[in-house]
This record gives structure tokens, C-alpha cells and sequence, in this order.
């Protein structure tokens, strides 16, 4: 039930060991983004992630509870990187505790996909063509609509 | 009000704090506010616009957000005495 | 790409590891089952898995060849034990590496939904009640069921 | 037929082969089935219901499941020589 903001590495099994270790049930997903080489024009090497501290930290623990209520989750973490990251760094960690898969399964995708568009981060892609701002994907308000439509469960 | 009257902070983030060199500063509502009406974010942004062309066209593009005290809020929201009120491209995280 | 099907414990760590790192990806999406202290009606202490080893095998070498194709899918990995279970102990684990989000987190699900209904696997629980067979789910072939409707995605 | 015929390998799981008290056995077609008629598994099914009533029982269940050289078919799928024909309840792994 926690969130973690960190300029370092995630470290995925440690994150997934904690997780189950403090509230073991029978069905735990977890979900790992990792900074791509390219995004959709430009090859890219490394990623600046800027984000807003105070914001970012109780929008992703507001979504948490709002997961965990929705599904009735026992556990969920979510840790999200900012700074300087380098190609296939970790970006973000998802995890969620459910007594049933589809609890578990759901609750993770709400939460990636409402933190896509809910909190305050910001990619600045560098490449070999130069620097820019990652523009937002309607691909990713999309998704999120689908939570308040109803039509994902 | 001798010290300073009304006073929030503003945070500028992303595109917005490189357009406009700025990322946080204080901001004195009683300067250019009227007496007695609410101040709302609509107000502080025509306020800040006047402070150049850079400004106008940063705080009035089109996918704007605006969050007070960490919370999206539309451009109604009221803004009092100790308030942050953050302004920023749509968020890119995940 | 691969299937295994194993007595011992499930090493979460190591799996998500070796998954990765054979085909680096910017979605890893995964999931963990674990044997529950309860059934619907009964205490439960410990598990017995019955498995057809041969055709185990083959359906899941063949829903994760097929959840790679509906998903493009770099890469996917499904572990199922059998034998001997204690209660918190690993039952499965599935991951499933995209290039995007949505295709790893439903390719898992699509994994585990599928392997639910169609791996040769038979849950024998033990507890103070005595011992039994556990009931075929009308909610997991119902869940089955989305997949070939189109109704999830 | 003098090498015994037309053999098949019959193999029975969980509450199915714990009823039967039998895991895996060779099956002789050329002992039951009528000389030119394919055999399916429908015939299978009703060949071993002949060994008494709790065969007759267990393999006339209704959620019963039928597995093909491990792929699961209908009652009418065709078997032939060396073929492995497993019965067995629902699955309930994951």
C-alpha cells in the first residue's frame, strides 16, 4: 500500500519479494515499463523524466486506494522513476494482491493506465536528432476513458 | 495589507517552466486583483499573461493543465491565500 | 518462449529475470498464482496437483505461441507446477514481454484464462474437512469465453 | 490380426481414474469394433462401458472430457491405430 519515487533503478524482485511478503494472496500481478530505444519518430538514447514531487506522490497513492477499494486488493505498490535514464532502465513498477486473478490483472492495468495521463511526469526524449518533449498519446486517454465508461472491469 | 498582501506560490513545469525560464515564484493576488471578488485560476492566468507575448501564448494553449495544491482543477477553481497553483503541459509519465 | 512444468517451487526472481533478459522489451507484464487457504467451502492445508504431462505441454506451448501472435509478443514464459503444494506455495506463473502496455498485460491474461479451462491440471485439496476434488469454475469458463467473443481485447 | 489387433493406449486422471482404479491400459479394437465401420470415440466410450456400472457411470458423465493424442476432440473425432485416448473431469489447474 505504498508508493516510492526514486531517481535509482528499480529493483524488480526486491519490489516483488516485499510486496508478497507483506500481504501474501493467492494471485499477484505485477507490471514493469522500461524507457524504449525509440519513440514514434525518432531513435532515442536517453530519457529525462521531470516531475512535480508533492503532486506526483499523492496523485499515485490516491490511484492506489482508489485500485485497491475498486478490486479489493490486500496489497499494491507503485514505484515510479524520475531524472536521467538511459535506454531499457526501468521507468515505472506496478504491483498488485488480489484473491483472484482478475482482481489482481485489473488492478494493475487501472493503474498504469490512469497514471499515463494522472501524474505530473514529464519525458524529455535525447536522441541523435536532437532533444524534445515526448508529446501525450491519445492512445493513452483512451485507455483511461475506458475506466470511467465502464467498459473495463 | 502592509506585508504583502495576498500571496501564492506558482509552479511552472516542463515545456512551460523551459518557455518561460521560470519554474516556481511568488505571486501577489492583491496587486491586480478586484476588492472583493473570488480570485479564480481564469483571473491569474489573465494576469499573468500580461507579463509578455511569451507568456500569453504559453498559459493559453489549448491542453493546458492546471492544478492547485496538487489537484487538477478547471479554470473556475477559486485560489486563496497560501495556495499552489502548478501549470503544465499534459502529463508523459508510466 | 518457453513451458515449463516443474515439482519444485517457483523461482519468481530468476523467471522474470531470464525472461527479460532474453528479449529486452519496454512492457513486462506478469502473473503469480498461489495456493489458497480456502476453496469456497473448506479450510484447505495442502494441494495435490494431477497433471497429463505430455498434453500439458503441448496446450501451453500452444497458447503461448498463440497469445505471442494476437499480442505481438518479444517474448513469453509460463511455469505450471504439479505434486505436493502447501498453501502460499507458487502455483503458476506467467510473463509476457511487449512492446506496449496493453499487449503485455493481456497477453497474461489471455495465458492465464486459457490455462485455466484447457491445461491438463486437477486440484486435489486436503484439509480438516477431509479431501476432494476441486470443481470446475462456471466463472473461469465464463472468463474463457471473452476471448473468443471479442468481447476482451 | 494375429499380433492382437488394433491397439490404442487408454489413460484416465484425477477423479475419473481414482473411481476406475486404473491410470493407463492398451485397448484391442479389433475385439469389439465391426470389421469396416471407423472407429470413433463414441464407440470407445460405449466398448468400456461394457466393463461394469461404475465404467458405465464414469465415462457417461456429463462435463466428461475427451483428449486425442492431447488435444481435446468431440465424441465423434476417428482413432486409429496407436492413438492415446485420455478421459478426465474438468481442468482445474492454475
Amino acid at each position: 500500500m505504498s508508493v516510492a519515487l526514486q531517481s535509482e533503478a528499480i529493483d524488480v524482485a526486491a519490489e516483488y519479494a516485499q510486496l508478497v511478503g507483506d500481504s501474501p494472496g493467492a494471485a499477484v500481478a505485477t507490471f514493469t515499463g522500461y524507457v524504449r530505444d525509440h519513440s514514434d519518430q525518432h531513435a532515442v538514447t536517453k530519457l529525462e523524466l521531470e516531475h512535480y514531487p508533492e503532486m506526483a506522490r499523492k496523485v499515485l497513492e490516491d490511484l492506489g486506494h482508489s485500485a485497491a477499494e475498486r478490486f479489493g486488493l490486500r496489497s499494491w505498490r507503485i514505484v515510479h522513476r524520475f531524472g536521467q535514464l538511459a535506454v531499457l532502465d526501468t521507468i515505472v513498477w506496478v504491483g498488485a494482491v488480489a484473491d483472484h486473478r482478475g482482481e489482481a490483472i485489473s488492478a494493475c492495468e487501472l493503474m498504469m493506465d490512469t497514471l499515463k495521463t494522472d501524474a505530473p511526469f514529464w519525458k524529455r526524449e535525447q536522441g541523435p536528432a536532437g532533444e524534445q518533449w515526448v508529446a501525450s498519446r491519445d492512445s493513452d486517454t483512451e485507455r483511461r476513458a475506458r475506466w470511467q465508461s465502464g467498459e473495463a472491469q | 495589507m502592509v506585508s504583502g498582501g495576498v500571496k501564492i506560490t506558482i509552479k511552472l513545469f516542463s515545456a512551460l517552466r523551459e518557455a518561460l525560464g521560470e519554474s516556481e515564484f511568488q505571486l501577489d493576488l492583491s496587486d491586480t486583483s478586484e476588492a472583493s471578488a473570488p480570485v479564480d485560476v481564469a483571473s491569474i492566468k489573465k494576469q499573468l499573461s500580461q507579463r509578455g507575448a511569451e507568456w500569453k501564448e504559453a498559459l493559453n494553449q489549448p491542453n493546458l493543465v492546471h492544478a492547485l495544491n496538487h489537484k487538477v482543477v478547471f479554470t473556475d477553481a477559486v485560489v486563496t491565500e497560501g495556495d499552489e497553483l502548478a501549470f503544465f503541459p499534459p502529463m508523459t509519465g508510466g
